[in-house]
């Protein structure tokens, strides 16, 4: 841990300008991914997550735009060594040098691999684009390339699934072609945002399978953005909690799950089943509330067990750093 | 030459301003007169060529155009004299001798259009003519019309040696074919033509020798002649579409004719070139503007038929006209007429110089900027009035029944008189004929031999609503509703008379209409304009559904070959006044309705016309204008306008142009001008 | 889309109601907002023509034929007085074109609320008052013509008024026929499917396959001649709606090939609704919305099937006057040449159109933002 | 596939035929027919019909049966390829209509391919900004040429092409080419005349094509294939142009199968005002002069042509794009 992060995202805050209302969707974000490892990012939906990763590739759509906040990526150098570390935040959003970040150092796979491929397309020439775009070589060579990448990926007979539609092939195959051209840069970071929600039980655990072998072969770092504590556990070395934009805690993935310090990641592992614990569910209580209208001070004392009453509805906790590896933000801990 | 790059902002702009200048002095009486100038103008006097009878003045040696010459030479035909034969048609042209070549362009708006090319190419082929004040019959294709036995027997001279457009010469055997075997034929002609009847009485006709045609009459008719030179049915080959012509040539005909082809052959025919029966085959034959083949007299003949994009016609090798000099005619080589697929085209078209001679389908309204392009199109513009007394006339159907109340005031004088004098003809004139008409009654203008005299121009033809509204009151309709009309005396509330008008033709009848509805609000009159469809308003008037029924009465100045404007003479009529009145006439009394006894004077006037001379006719023609104008059975509301197809458009350099010509369709106008003469100075 | 995004509207949807929704969303489209005040505008004039109009329409005048529009002087001196100068007119005997030199020496003051022809304004109150005028009202010698006068020397200003309220009614009226007929026959080919939506989907299919103009001509030629102009007037908008009902059937058909299977339709069925009833009292008003889009935009194709229609002469005739009637009147070479502001009744139909189109895709959008 | 394509094929068919009967209908509907136009037509030029020759003629052209027996004739004639005679023309129908047709064509094509060169770019301008002051003046601009109309823009057009640029009034041809052979001159010619029609045929339709565009690409542009290929790191231009572009254009290019008939149809009182040797005047002189055959045959042709375009549109759309469920075409 001597070398500074991959990735460090500070105070980000993307916000959504809209007739209805400002809509803080992230505010205040702040982790860190080291080189190699994988971050979880948790949370219930419409936490920011999703946001998070867009911001950090830059491709919010309108009208959400990054207010205030860096992103340190430390782009690689060619000769391996520490390369140098640009700020996202401040880059052109379709400038050349966002441009060649995206896709080729940090890459993303998302949620819909139904419609995440074009329809007209074939699974292939959209490939072939993404390899292309960020090396050199001719059409031939980024062919193969990409059946070399679809068999790695685990994808039957790529030779014929190259020139398919990506409506002729399953979920779990589409998702594999998405890995493929996710890593057909060998990106140093992927992003992956709820890789597996759309996908069946055992497709889940071969894609994430998969992803941990790859992460291995290429020593890729990956932002793995879920809502399911089960993936986590099994993935994840490090564990960020997000509650509505923020990063609530941040620890290692044993110290998250044995010993949670924040009311609501305390709440989130209630709230999941165990296998081997007799401990009977407790859903969380209350909802998310509305964007619209955050809560005053802690935005979870609303449905805090250990709401202090002039605190927690006044101020807002601080980040604060617990061991060196754990950071929370809540009063108990100020 | 720097106007004619002038764009029109500017244009308008500086006669703006030199009117502006011009009208600082002139009061609107002034400008009154100014008129009357600005008329002169554009209207000159009346000249036209004329047909030279006397055997010394006719030429003996003729000439051709070149490409005739050609061909001659090469032996594909043979020489100029043979062709013309002993007897030419002599016309002496109106300014000069021409010279042979070039093409006439104008235009025409489709197969119904065929009067286009018979009045500008039919040389016109009629047997007798008018002279160019459409007052005098003079010989045309025939050489002479002698009377026998007191009008009951005519002889018809033919030019000797004259031949069709394809050689074969053109003989009595025509005319008889014609009778025995067309005009007789109950399939070809099924009504026989009133045309060759006397008091509803069929003539025959008999060859007397090669040359020489006799006509024979029950009665005496003495109108022979005019229905020889006026556009009717026994006037050459424009009709021969419906079996009408007074002859055909019967040796390219017969191959179409059962009697001589005999039947299964000429159904064969008629099956192959996809006919429903061997009649329409005959009659396609037949057809001077669809079959090229036909053989003509005419003066051109038609080369790319009247069904086609462009209707071409071409010199006729064995035309019989010839100039003094002995030129045989026509100078221009060529006339192509283009398919126009609209009226505002075809103005636009002549508006922009495209075309060399247009009269046809000019639209007067468009008058300025016909004048205002003068120059860039190269082309002067002339207005020919007509001679008829009414542009625009109002027909009273006198046998309007549906409403007794309604059919009681037209039927009395003085009702219909009241609504004369309740129209504002001068601002009619003003704002439809540009003020080139000339407002007044039905009767046709002063020189023409049957006007009964000035007075009656202006007889209950002059704006008088004081006037008009005591004679209404008079009638006993002096009650009004609150809107100042005039209640129905049967206590059915307003009295409200319709009036039927066409749209899109020459005269803008709705229009007009819509402007006298305003001028009789003053005299308490609600008339309700209804706009219909020609075949709808056809099937009104013989349904005896219309009250008041809008048109023109061009062909009017010649009473008796053109009647039906004068008197109900015609079913089948766009405006009437009186289908009864029609069939009594016609059967004679045996149907219909007898005619009021003004009305009943003034049609036995008309029929005893034709059985008398000259003279007598005269004076029964005044005598039925007097009646016409007395009873004003018709309002004539602006008349002796250029309206219809009197604004004339032609080139600078185009010769032998009057700078007035007689108008009226009985004259085939331009036909009377003789195109044949007309030629490119260069 | 951000996940946040998609969630707000759906969480409003609680606290708002669907009209709400729409429109907040409408406000987004700032050319349907300014459209919409535009459409009300034209649907004032409506209500007002015969007060708007100075003039009565009818009224010809040889002397005041074809004069081009006057221009109106707003301050006589220093204080506001709208006048207009006095004409002399004549005929130029040599371009045969009726020229008008205005007399500065005449002014024809404006008057508002003047006195003129009389009329019922909303067809009740009987008065003789317009918006503006000259004193001594028709009976004046020197009056105003602010767009000139056509060749029967009739005011086009006036004219025009008269002309708005007809043609935009008779869309009106057009668009309401059109709706009834869409809405039933879509919603029971919808609703039922099977043989009924197949036979009226045929049936739409076929109309739209035979071009109009035949079918116009056939329809307005078949419809009495002699008919008044009244009668004309409402058989024409019914055979522009015969034509106009298609496509508002299509829309609502799509509506209701979605929403069949949703919950409260089918709740609605199982507690027995009759099936009538189902449609009209419970489907009907769930998509208002989207009939009111459909709705705006068959609009414009109204107003432009009246004025085609009176080009072919088979529409309204005068002495009726419609937006057709008046460019109908227009459409020759003279008036193009010479007197070209007599084109002027182009303008409102084209403001007309557009306002339409804008409204009704503004409209449309809002009512979904995805739908066609 | 197969048997959806079938269905459409027997529908289609039974379309044509409902069709035809209608066409026959619309056509007998105005009061009168030929004889009675054609008798007017003699009135007003002054010259007589008797009720004889009347009934000759109506005889002659079997007007006298009651309509469905008509109907049957024609049929009968059709189906082996004769469409009858026009009356008014005296000539086949076929050589009346001849040449017509393909210029009418012609004419269409150029105005489509107007319409698209400008629906295309400002239906994906104003979808990509939407509500932007670039998409309301796109929109605006491209509205325009719907609101105008047409039969006045194209007089005005017409004269101020001879005032300003003498050029030759109406027509397709010069008139040394009205009626030449077909030669490269004459095919020059013709596209010399073709832009101011196609213009004023393609605005009226462009609004219509930018709405689709513009409301398929919005659909499109909220898929995540656009993140995906944003993702990759493609400019915007690209990413816009390749993927929800490409896959908006499909539902847009299967338009052309009846968006080709409705220029022909809409073009009818354009061509009438340029005076163009289509069939649109053609048709509307055969309507009022009630020439049955004439008029039956064209709008039988232009009721097929959609037919089939239509048929074609669908069959297409399922092809390009097999996203879209069968029975919801």
């Amino acid at each position: 841990m001597t070398r500074e992060p991959l990735l460090s995202v500070r105070n980000l805050k993307t916000y959504f300008i809209q007739d209805e209302g400002l809509v803080k969707a992230v505010d205040g974000v702040s982790f860190d991914v080291a080189e190699g490892v994988t971050l979880g990012i948790v949370g219930e939906s419409g936490c920011g997550k999703s946001v998070t990763a867009r911001s950090i590739l830059r491709i919010v759509d309108r009208p959400g735009r990054i207010v205030e906040g860096e992103i340190h990526f430390r782009r690689p150098s060619a000769n391996g060594g520490p390369g140098r570390t640009v700020d996202l935040a401040t880059l052109e959003p379709n400038g050349a040098e966002m441009r060649a970040i995206r896709g080729a150092e940090i890459a993303l796979i998302f949620q819909e691999p139904m419609s995440s491929f074009s329809p007209v397309h074939t699974i292939g020439s959209q490939i072939v684009e993404a390899i292309r775009l960020h090396q050199p070589g001719g059409r031939r060579e980024a062919r193969d390339k990409t059946i070399e990448l679809l068999r790695r990926v685990g994808v039957s007979s790529p030779e014929e699934r190259v020139d398919q539609l990506s409506n002729q092939l399953s979920g779990g195959m589409r998702q594999r072609a998405m890995i493929a051209m996710a890593l057909s840069c060998h990106p140093t970071l992927l992003i992956a945002d709820e890789p597996t929600t759309a996908l069946d039980v055992t497709t889940q655990t071969q894609i994430l399978e998969l992803m941990r072998q790859l992460q291995q072969e290429d020593g890729m770092a990956i932002m793995l953005i879920t809502h399911d504590l089960g993936v986590i556990a099994t993935m994840a070395t490090d564990v960020a909690v997000m509650y509505l934009g923020r990063v609530v805690e941040q620890a290692p993935v044993d110290a998250i799950f044995h010993a949670p310090l924040h009311p609501y990641t305390r709440a989130l592992l209630r709230s999941i089943p165990r296998i081997r614990s007799r401990a009977r569910l407790v859903p969380i209580a209350g909802a998310v509330p509305h964007p619209y209208d955050r809560p005053t001070g802690c935005p979870f004392h609303p449905r805090c067990a250990e709401f202090k009453a002039g605190t927690c509805d006044r101020q807002e906790p601080r980040l604060t750093r617990i061991g060196d590896h754990h950071t929370v933000s809540c009063f108990l801990y100020e | 030459m720097s106007q004619v790059r002038r764009t029109p902002r500017n244009r308008t702009l500086r006669s703006r301003l030199t009117v502006a200048l011009v009208l600082g002095a002139l009061t609107v009486a002034v400008a009154a007169v100014a008129l009357a100038q600005g008329k002169n103008a554009l209207i000159g006097k009346l000249e036209g060529p004329e047909v030279v009878t006397d055997a010394a003045k006719i030429p003996k040696a003729f000439k051709e155009a070149p490409q005739l010459a050609e061909l001659v030479k090469a032996g594909k035909l043979p020489p100029v004299a043979e062709r013309i034969g002993q007897d030419p048609l002599v016309i002496k042209p109106l300014k000069e001798i021409g010279k042979y070549g070039g093409t006439w362009r104008a235009g025409f708006t489709g197969p119904a259009d065929f009067w286009n090319g018979f009045r500008c190419c039919s040389g016109p082929d009629h047997l007798m003519f008018w002279d160019y004040t459409g007052d005098k019959v003079m010989p045309n294709l025939a050489r002479g019309l002698e009377m026998q036995d007191g009008g009951k027997t005519w002889l018809l001279q033919l030019r000797r040696g004259m031949k069709w457009s394809d050689g074969k010469p053109f003989t009595a055997d025509d005319f008889v074919f014609w009778f025995e075997d067309v005009y007789r034929n109950k399939d070809l002609v099924p009504t026989p033509s009133a045309t060759l009847a006397i008091n509803g009485k069929q003539g025959v006709i008999e060859k007397a020798d090669t040359y020489t045609v006799r006509y024979r009459f029950p009665e005496a008719y003495y109108m022979f002649p005019d229905v020889l030179a006026g556009s009717t049915d026994l006037a050459g080959q424009m009709f021969g579409y419906r079996a009408m012509g007074g002859f055909a040539p019967a040796h390219y005909m017969k191959q179409f004719h059962p009697k001589y082809a005999g039947q299964a052959e000429v159904d064969k025919k008629a099956k192959d070139e996809k006919f429903d029966s061997w009649v329409r085959l005959f009659l396609a034959k037949n057809d001077w503007a669809r079959n090229p083949d036909l053989p003509v007299l005419s003066a051109w003949k038609t080369v790319t038929p009247i069904n086609t994009p462009t209707w071409t016609l071409e010199r006729n090798p064995y035309s019989v006209f010839v100039d003094t000099a002995g030129n045989q005619l026509p100078y221009i080589d060529k006339v192509v007429l283009t398919l126009a697929e609209n009226l505002e085209v075809i103005n636009l078209r002549a508006i922009a110089g495209e075309y060399d001679y247009a009269s046809r389908h000019m639209d007067l309204g468009k008058l300025p900027v016909f004048i205002e392009n003068q120059v860039k199109g190269n082309y002067k513009v002339y207005l020919d009035p007509g001679d008829y007394g009414g542009d625009m006339i109002i027909k009273f159907n006198l046998n309007y029944d549906a409403d007794p109340e309604i059919a009681r005031w037209f039927n009395t004088a003085d009702f219909r008189r009241a609504l004369s004098l309740g129209v504002d003809r001068d601002q009619i004139n003003e704002t439809f004929w540009l003020g080139t008409g000339t407002p007044g009654s039905v009767v046709p203008v002063d020189s023409n031999k049957y006007n009964p005299g000035p007075q009656y121009r202006k007889l209950w033809s002059t704006l008088d609503v004081k006037k008009a509204n005591e004679m209404l009151d008079k009638l006993g309709l002096g009650k009004k509703d609150a809107q100042g009309y005039r209640l129905r005396a049967d206590g059915k509330g307003r009295l409200r008379i319709e009036i039927m008008t066409l749209g899109g033709q020459f005269v803008q009848y709705t229009q007009i209409a819509e402007m006298i509805r305003e001028q009789w609000k003053k005299i308490g009159i609600d008339l309700q304009v209804q706009e219909v469809e020609r075949s709808l308003a056809l099937k009104r008037t013989e349904a005896n559904e219309q009250q008041l029924g809008a048109w023109n009465n061009d062909g009017s100045e010649h009473l008796f070959t053109f009647p039906l404007h004068v008197f109900p003479f015609e079913l089948a009529a766009v405006a009437s006044s009186g289908p009864l009145y029609v069939k009594w006439f016609h059967s004679a009394g045996a149907q219909g309705k007898e005619p009021e006894p003004r009305m009943k004077e003034l049609m036995e006037k008309w029929k005893k016309a034709f059985g008398v001379p000259e003279k007598e006719r005269i004076q029964l023609g005044k005598d039925i204008w007097k009646i016409a104008a007395e009873e004003v059975y018709i309002i004539g509301v602006v008349g002796m306008g250029p309206a219809s197809m009197g604004v004339r458009v032609v080139k600078n350099n185009m010769g032998n142009i009057p700078s007035r010509q007689y108008n009226s369709p009985d004259g085939k106008t331009p036909g009377i001008s003789r195109p044949a003469t007309f030629f490119w100075k260069n | 889309m951000a996940v946040v995004v998609a969630v707000a509207p759906e969480q409003r949807v609680f606290v708002a109601s669907q009209w709400q929704l729409m429109w907040w969303r409408f406000r987004k489209h700032k050319l349907a907002v300014a459209s919409g005040v535009v459409v009300l505008g034209f649907y004032l004039v409506v209500l007002g023509a015969d007060f708007l109009a100075y003039a009565d329409p009818d009224v010809s005048e040889a002397q005041r034929s074809l004069m081009p529009p006057q221009r109106v002087y707003w301050f006589d001196g220093w204080q506001f007085g709208p006048y207009v100068h006095g004409f002399k007119g004549a005929r130029d005997p040599q371009t045969f074109k009726r020229v008008y030199v205005a007399d500065p020496s005449v002014k024809v003051p404006i008057r508002f609320f003047a006195e003129g022809f009389e009329y019922r304004f909303l067809g009740l109150i009987p008065t003789t008052r317009h918006l503006i005028g000259v004193d001594g009202g028709l009976d004046a010698s020197q009056t105003i013509f602010l767009l000139g006068t056509d060749v029967q020397g009739r005011d086009l200003w006036s004219r025009l008024m008269y002309g708005t309220r007809i043609s935009l009614t008779i869309g009106l009226l057009g668009v309401t026929a059109s709706l009834v007929l869409g809405v039933v026959l879509g919603g029971l080919s919808g609703f039922y499917g099977g043989v009924t939506d197949t036979i009226i989907q045929r049936t739409i299919e076929i109309l739209r396959s035979i071009p109009t103009i035949p079918l116009w001509m056939g329809l307005a030629a078949a419809l009495p001649r002699d008919w008044s102009i009244l009668q004309v007037y409402f058989a024409i908008t019914i055979i522009i709606s015969l034509l106009g009902w298609t496509e508002l059937a299509r829309v609502v058909r799509g509506r209701f090939l979605a929403m069949r299977e949703e919950d409260f339709v089918v709740s609605a069925r199982l507690v027995g609704c009759t099936e009538l009833r189902t449609i009209f009292v419970h489907m009907v008003p769930s998509f208002m919305s989207h009939i009111i889009a459909a709705t705006t935009l068959a609009l414009p194709a109204m107003i432009i099937s009246e004025t085609s229609l009176s080009f072919l002469g088979l529409g309204l005739r005068p002495p009726a006057i419609s937006w057709g009637v008046l460019l109908q009147q227009a459409q020759n070479v003279q008036t193009v040449a010479i007197s070209p502001w007599l084109m002027l009744p182009a303008l409102p139909v084209i403001v007309a159109v557009m306002a339409f189109n804008f409204l009704g895709d503004g409209l449309r959008d809002a009512a979904d933002p995805y739908g066609r | 596939m197969l048997a959806y394509i079938g269905r459409r094929v027997l529908l289609a068919i039974f379309t044509v035929w409902a069709i035809s009967v209608l066409s026959f209908v619309i056509i007998q509907l105005p009061p009168g027919d030929y004889v009675t136009s054609y008798i007017a037509q003699m009135a007003s030029s002054g010259s007589v019909v008797s009720e004889e020759e009347a009934q000759a003629l109506r005889l002659q052209y079997g007007l006298g049966q009651p309509i469905y027996v008509q109907y049957a004739k024609w049929m009968r004639q059709v189906l082996v390829g004769n469409f009858g005679m026009s009356m008014e023309w005296r000539r086949p129908v076929t050589d009346v209509i001849g040449e017509r047709l393909w210029l009418t064509i012609a004419v269409s094509v150029a105005a489509l391919l107007l319409t698209w060169v400008l629906a295309l770019p400002i239906g994906i301008y104003s979808a990509v900004r939407q509500y932007s002051a670039g998409d309301y003046l796109a929109t605006f601009i491209g509205f325009i040429g719907l609101a105008v109309p047409n039969f006045l823009l194209a007089l005005v057009i017409l004269y101020l092409g001879f005032i300003l640029f003498n050029a030759h009034i109406g027509g397709l041809f010069s008139p040394e080419f009205q009626d030449a052979a077909w030669s490269g001159a004459r095919a020059w010619d013709l596209l010399k005349h073709l832009p101011i029609p196609a213009l004023i045929l393609g605005l009226a339709g462009t609004a219509q094509q930018i709405r689709i565009m513009r409301a398929n690409l919005l659909d499109e542009l909220r898929k995540p294939y656009v993140v995906t290929a944003r993702s990759k790191g493609l400019s915007e231009v690209r990413v816009i142009l390749r993927y929800p572009v490409r896959v908006a254009l499909n539902p847009f290019a299967s338009t052309i199968g009846y968006t080709l008939p409705y220029i022909v149809s809409g073009s009818i009182i354009v061509s009438l005002v340029l005076g163009l040797p289509t069939v649109g005047p053609l048709l509307l002189k055969a309507l009022i002069a009630q020439d049955m055959f004439l008029a039956g045959t064209i709008v039988l042709m232009l009721g097929v042509m959609t037919v089939i375009g239509t048929l074609v549109s669908d069959i297409l759309l399922v092809w390009v794009d097999p996203r879209i469920r069968l029975e919801e075409t």
